[in-house]
């Protein structure tokens, strides 16, 4: 029985979790509520993907109405792959949360953060999991606005800044994606997003799905951060709390990627149906995306924004494999929307450590850093090197199905851009590790031991996970391939 | 033919962009999320318009009637309304801290602020 | 119609208005109009709560916000650039919400998409299915009742974010004193 | 020790090595200990290896499936145990003299230069024993990576600058362009196994052959092809046993064994004869060893010096394979070989000069054969060797090469080999005649000769050059077995 | 927040109260039938709250709903609806399941609605006052 309950469990798991934690003002105990609450998601998570490669997608019928009357959650290979992704980032991040945030944020909020740490993780959570496209905009708000409270709590008061822009983006986005479900529903009667994929192609030709795609597409990407829309990302990601910055690179964005793949495929059934150039400006705005990003991320002197751009052009990548339209394009999407977020959380975190021990994540700061704190340093280096797609490293395997898939195509000339600008990101990265390794540490650094193993096990677990998916990554590759696949293949 | 019927549509489309232009262009915070305000509503107009069935009434049962406005756009609507002031009351909590850090609203002089004292 | 066209003026006067105080006041007023165009559409339920939390919550929390922070509204620099851009924005999206309006059916059509698929089932079958005759309430509150615990958690996150923002014994100093003199 | 199992322990070896000089950091001679006996278990484990390779046995290990249908898999192959036995018992020699010149010099971060030159040989294993072209890759960055923190060991501005130069000319190449030819080739033959022969048979439309190609020998930026050369007389800001070992063999030799692997086993030496525009290479790769030699000539740095004659020795390496007779490939095969051991003398040489001297300039070792015979001697052979003078193992690879160019009428190489010979002579002989027939300038310190580690090692692998002409053994035998597979 | 010192304000909203909260408590109950349900209802018992502390003073308001309690009060309302649908669960049925709360399936929906409205309501009313009393707190400190 507890099996067909496992998708509502999935979300009402982390919610139930974020009102104890909201009632008990004490610190330990909700995080050792959060804490749980995201293992229990993850195990939950893991069995749902295990049960959809064996079985099939799974339906279940909130209020056991049926599909297109009640709300319906349906996991496919897809979703239960990007479920894994958030619980388990989650909980590594959880494991890691109370140190960082003890030396980040005011000790008397930390059991609301917790809270709301969970709301984001239910909200990331409920998005990928509900068949429903209203539903999906009640559950990204929900993360959203756990996310602009979550940014602005930073200590820089440029937090507070950059969590607006990101609130104002946001709802704009947010108000975009519901205008085109407004559309949509319009022309089909309809909010199932499986049920839209079927009578969707009657009306496609119709102006109004067109501007509803066009809507949708936009407003995802804002939440996306594609790049003309990516105004907000760097400064939320570098002002957050290093928690926050980490989760949210590791898996909002991810979400919404899922969220912006399951509109265009499932429910419009692929960009080509509605005769729309989408591919096209895709592609042309991933590679501005991978190009212009890195080049700004080598002229950073905060390592939280060097990322912060990094990630913008990594989201280049993603949508990259989106533009091509094939089966191993979006294999490639799927796999680096896991990789990048096993990198990106593995990056964050490390500076995490670094933060704590240092007060500063601008670069020039770090000189020496690799003896004070090998550990930490060691992470980010093989953090790092996935990022630059070194062989035995994720982002090998991402870049290796993305070339793949441009060369399928025919287009030389793009596959040999994303190798050029994985260039770029040599250079980013080395500019960090030249800095903490070949400079002398200033005197005051002499101190500084290395961050406490409640913090460094985590980013070593998912420094870990990119080069253990690295080396094997047959699981990666086969829920992606069946999750492309499932999207390819209509309601899947 | 089918133009008088769209006319409103266009109208809530004019009130959106209204909204949306003082989003983007007003650099007072306050005004941002007043012009969210205004945007968000016009979307809400747009939901109720398309659920309004000529001659129907509102959709509360009644044997008497037996037209009645879609009521699923209604639904949605409510959400989407609690939804925007939450996300209202969050933008103006954050301005409020906002001005306790910077001493100003206006994106500009906040810019300002920002480049002198990097 | 008139009442959209009264609206789509009142909108354009709390823009314009460089004293945010009218501007939040007519906000309220806009709120209202939208509310009783609301009723108007037969969306009772709708207007109640647009009246509620339009014209209700949103301006005493307007009111409270402006209270704390500047009245009045610097004027728009008036740099040729920094208006272009959003222009053209407006505009394009505008362009496309008209596009996409050109295919859709007509105003009250009752043979619209959404009046003969599913929102039917929930008019002729609620009375033996939920047995409550407000429709509204029984598509709220079960069909998609799943809407609403995602609403209610929405409200719950803003409550706790506003209260970790600012809520009673935050201990961020008030820098603005710092900057000024700096 | 069965041959799979050798594999596996050729590459766990120097890495477990490297973990334990890691945890007796504080210790420098067990530190060291510890360094010598893990390159004398390998050199113990490449000789089994090679031994059960004559034997007959063709071990095939695949580890782990990284992509569907790609493995990391090693293999034993005559090229591969040449180069693995070249490097593994170089390493020894190499080790010996480390300890001497480290301790010699003072340097900082001992403890690290043991860790990182322990893993580079893991990964030049990596690189010899790749069974495909996926894990010739791999290893290829991995020796990059690890090769890394030994040229930018100072630390110096200057030191950091030169590293990023390195680091940037091999990973632009080998991911801008190495990576690409790999994916593509992956696209149309559907696999990167090394294969006798090629892969491509009637798989490719030709003239894209030549595209490919070049992808291939320009992705491979430790083969130092002008105009990709210029990482390697950066990296000679290293300590310099890290030139010697790594930048005279370890990695600019896996450039160009990648080069002459890619060459015969991935498009296969008769497929390449007929393509047609495929002369291209055979001028590339003369025009860098002329034109190498001749900026060799120019340099007052004997580390320079040394570095741009290592370019242009390199390149005889993909003449010889790109002239595609057996008897050259032969050549190449053998060249690899001799060009380490006399190259590595030569290091050894200017490393026992500084250390002893600190000197580094040509210009200043007018009668330095007189303080230090023993390192002057070596560098003579070590010279000779490189010219292609016998009695040196040198002249016997050259011969091939050059033997292989006639039979193939191939007047470009014939050219090129007589005219950079002229060269070679020229930027050697001068060095060996002021060390040993001008008088000292006057304000020199006494010094004697190098510490005896060093010594020892420079002896000893001069010694090599020579030995190897009498009795070319191993060596030789597998160059021929390779050719006997490309035939 | 001078206005504590007005009697006649002081005994019209004593008056007032009972009645605003009578109200909302109508429209909470009443709205299968006519227009109104949770969240309405909350917003009036909110305002009556809200009416309540500009009278009063926003300490004494404070003093009334103190922080910690309204946090509670927010999380039951959204426990309430979670356990309400959990309970549809545990009954045999998914979650929102009503109908399996009652043998008779339209008790049940009526039941079950009646309960998550209740626990709308209650949400939304402790986050009206939590807003206006961290808002209005605000300007106290000014």
């Amino acid at each position: 029985m507890i099996n067909s309950q496992l998708p509502i469990l999935q979300v009402m798991v982390p919610l139930l979790a974020a009102s104890l934690c909201a009632i008990l003002p004490f610190r330990r105990l909700t995080w050792l509520i959060a804490l749980a609450a995201s293992l229990a998601a993850l195990a939950i998570s893991l069995n749902l993907l295990v049960l959809v490669l064996n079985d099939g997608p799974i339906s279940y019928a909130l209020g056991d109405w049926a599909a297109p009357w009640g709300i319906e959650y349906r996991v496919d290979a897809l979703s239960a792959f990007v479920l894994v992704l958030v619980s388990a980032l989650g909980s590594i991040i959880m494991v890691f949360a109370p140190t960082s945030l003890a030396r980040e944020i005011d000790a008397d909020r930390v059991f609301l953060f917790h809270a709301m740490y969970l709301l984001n993780l239910a909200g990331l959570l409920g998005m990928a999991v509900t068949g429903d496209v209203f539903n999906l905009f009640v559950f990204l708000e929900i993360s959203s606005l756990s996310s602009y409270v979550m940014i602005g709590l930073g200590r820089d008061r440029r937090a507070l800044t950059a969590a607006f822009q990101y609130l104002i983006m946001g709802t704009v986005g947010a108000t975009f994606y519901v205008i085109g479900v407004g559309m949509m529903y319009m022309m089909t009667g309809t909010l199932n997003m499986a049920d839209l994929g079927t009578r969707l192609p009657e009306v496609a030709a119709t102006r109004t799905v067109i501007a509803a795609m066009a809507f949708i597409v936009v407003g995802l990407g804002l939440k996306l951060a594609i790049v003309p829309l990516h105004f907000w990302l760097p400064n939320a990601y570098a002002y957050a709390p290093t928690v926050v910055s980490a989760f949210l690179a590791a898996t909002a964005t991810k979400v919404a990627l899922y969220a912006l793949l399951r509109i265009v495929f499932t429910v419009f059934g692929g960009p080509a149906m509605i005769g729309l150039p989408v591919d096209q400006i895709l592609l042309v705005l991933a590679i501005v995306a991978m190009f212009g990003a890195s080049a700004v991320a080598i002229y950073q002197t905060d390592a939280k924004r060097l990322l912060a751009y990094s990630s913008l052009a990594q989201i280049g990548y993603m949508v990259l494999g989106i533009s091509f339209l094939s089966a191993t394009g979006l294999t490639a999407t799927i796999i680096h929307l896991f990789n990048h977020a096993l990198m990106k959380g593995a990056l964050f975190l490390a500076l995490g450590c670094i933060y704590l021990r240092l007060g500063s994540v601008q670069i020039e700061k770090m000189a020496g850093l690799g003896r004070r704190m090998p550990w930490t340093m060691g992470a980010f280096v093989v953090g790092g090197l996935s990022l630059i797609g070194i062989p035995l490293t994720v982002g090998f395997i991402s870049k290796w199905y993305l070339i793949q898939a441009a060369l399928e195509r025919g287009w030389w000339l793009v596959a040999a851009l994303i190798l050029l600008s994985s260039l770029l990101a040599v250079i980013y990265v080395w500019r960090v590790v030249e800095v903490a390794y070949f400079q002398a540490p200033s005197d005051d650094m002499l101190q500084l031991r290395e961050a406490p193993a409640v913090m460094v096990v985590p980013v070593w677990v998912l420094a870990g996970a990119n080069v253990y998916f690295g080396v094997n990554p047959q699981q990666t590759i086969r829920a992606a391939q069946s999750a492309a696949a499932a999207l390819l293949g209509g309601g899947g | 033919m089918s133009f008088p019927g769209l006319i409103n549509y266009w109208a809530v489309a004019a009130l959106m962009m209204i909204g949306f232009y003082a989003v983007i262009a007003h650099g007072n915070l306050v005004k941002k999320v007043i012009g969210l305000n205004i945007f968000q509503a016009a979307m809400f107009i747009f939901y109720i318009s398309m659920a309004k069935v000529r001659g129907g009434t509102a959709p509360i049962l009644d044997d008497d009637l037996s037209v009645f406005s879609n009521p699923l756009p209604h639904v949605l609507i409510l959400t989407a309304i609690v939804v925007g002031v939450a996300t209202t009351a969050l933008g103006l909590s954050l301005i409020v801290r906002i001005r306790d850090a910077y001493g100003s609203v206006e994106d500009e002089e906040i810019r300002a602020i920002e480049a002198a004292s990097d | 119609m008139t009442l959209l066209g009264f609206l789509v003026a009142t909108a354009l006067f709390v823009v314009q208005a460089r004293n945010l105080f009218v501007s939040v006041i007519l906000m309220g007023l806009f709120s209202l109009l939208v509310a009783g165009l609301f009723m108007v559409l037969d969306a009772v339920d709708v207007a109640f709560t647009e009246a509620a939390v339009g014209a209700g919550i949103s301006t005493v929390l307007f009111l409270g916000t402006i209270a704390l922070v500047a009245p009045k509204e610097r004027p728009v620099a008036p740099r040729s650039r920094r208006q272009l851009l959003p222009f053209l924005v407006v505009g394009a999206t505008f362009a496309l919400l008209i596009f996409g309006t050109l295919d859709m059916p007509l105003y009250g059509d009752p043979n619209a998409p959404i009046h003969v698929y599913v929102a039917p089932r929930y008019l002729e079958q609620s009375a033996t299915e939920i047995g409550i005759p407000n429709v509204v309430t029984s598509v709220l509150a079960s069909y998609r009742g799943y809407d609403t615990l995602g609403e209610i958690t929405v409200i719950f996150t803003a409550a706790l974010g506003v209260m970790m923002l600012i809520g009673r014994g935050r201990k961020f100093p008030r820098r603005r004193r710092e900057t000024d003199e700096a | 020790m069965s041959p799979e199992t050798a594999i596996i322990a050729a590459l766990a070896v120097p890495a477990l090595g490297a973990l334990l000089i890691g945890l007796a950091g504080r210790v420098p001679n067990l530190r060291e200990a510890i360094t010598l006996t893990t390159a004398a278990a390998l050199l113990a484990i490449v000789i089994s290896l090679v031994l059960a390779w004559f034997d007959g046995a063709r071990p095939d290990v695949t580890l782990l499936e990284m992509i569907p249908g790609l493995s990391l898999r090693f293999t034993a192959e005559p090229l591969g145990l040449l180069f693995a036995l070249v490097a593994s018992s170089l390493w020894i020699v190499n080790s010996i003299y480390s300890i001497g010149y480290m301790r010699g010099n003072a340097e900082h971060n001992q403890t690290r230069y043991y860790i990182f030159f322990a893993l580079a040989l893991t990964s030049t294993m990596g690189v010899a024993l790749a069974g495909n072209m996926l894990t010739l890759f791999v290893f290829y960055e991995l020796l990059t990576l690890s090769t890394y923190p030994l040229v930018a060991h100072h630390g110096t501005p200057k030191a950091v600058r030169s590293a990023r130069t390195y680091m940037g000319v091999l990973m632009a190449t080998s991911i801008g362009l190495l990576l690409f030819g790999m994916i593509w080739t992956w696209q149309a033959a559907g696999t990167l196994t090394f294969t006798p022969g090629g892969v491509f048979e009637g798989k490719i439309y030709q003239p894209l052959t030549g595209i490919l190609l070049a992808l291939f020998v320009f992705g491979i930026g430790k083969a130092a092809l002008m105009p990709v050369h210029r990482w390697l007389p950066a990296a000679m800001v290293a300590p310099t046993p890290v030139s010697a070992l790594l930048h005279a063999v370890a990695v600019v030799k896996a450039g160009v064994f990648a080069v002459v692997k890619v060459i015969v086993y991935i498009f296969g030496v008769e497929h390449l004869r007929t393509v047609i525009n495929f002369d291209w290479l055979s001028i590339v790769a003369g025009f860098t060893i002329v034109a190498a030699s001749v900026v060799a000539l120019r340099q007052d740095n004997l580390k320079r010096r040394l570095a741009y004659s290592t370019v242009s020795q390199l390149s005889y390496v993909v003449l010889a394979a790109a002239i595609l007779v057996p008897i050259s490939v032969a050549g190449a095969a053998l060249h690899i070989a001799a060009h380490a051991v006399s190259k590595i003398t030569l290091f050894f040489a200017a490393g026992s000069i500084y250390t002893a001297a600190h000197k580094t300039e040509i210009s200043q070792l007018d009668g330095i054969g007189k303080r230090m015979p023993w390192t002057m001697v070596a560098f003579g052979i070590g010279a000779l060797s490189i010219i292609g003078l016998p009695p040196t193992i040198g002249f016997t690879s050259k011969w091939l090469i050059l033997q292989g160019a006639f039979e193939a009428q191939n007047s470009v190489a014939i050219g090129v080999i007589i005219l950079s010979t002229l060269l070679n002579a020229a930027y050697f002989l001068p060095i060996i005649y002021v060390a040993f027939f001008r008088s000292e300038s006057g304000e020199a310190a006494p010094h004697g000769e190098a510490p005896w580690p060093m010594v020892l090692a420079l002896t000893a692998t001069a010694g090599l050059t020579v030995v190897l002409f009498f009795a070319p053994g191993w060596p030789l035998a597998l160059a021929q077995e390779l050719a006997g597979i490309v035939r | 927040m001078a206005m504590n010192q007005h009697a006649v304000l002081r005994v019209v909203t004593k008056l007032l109260m009972p009645c605003i909260l009578l109200f909302a408590l109508y429209v909470q109950f009443h709205g299968e039938f006519g227009p109104g349900g949770g969240f309405q209802a909350g917003v009036i018992f909110g305002v009556g709250f809200v009416l309540y502390a500009l009278i009063f003073g926003v300490g004494a308001a404070r003093r009334v709903a103190p922080p910690g309690v309204l946090r509670g009060v927010l999380a039951g309302g959204v426990l309430l609806f979670t356990g309400v649908g959990i309970a549809g669960v545990l009954r045999g049925g998914s979650f929102l399941n009503y109908s399996v709360l009652s043998k008779d399936p339209l008790l049940g929906q009526e039941m079950g609605i009646l309960l998550i409205e209740f626990g709308v309501g209650t949400t939304v009313a402790a986050a009206v006052i939590t807003l206006f009393l961290i808002f209005a707190g605000q300007e106290q400190k000014e």
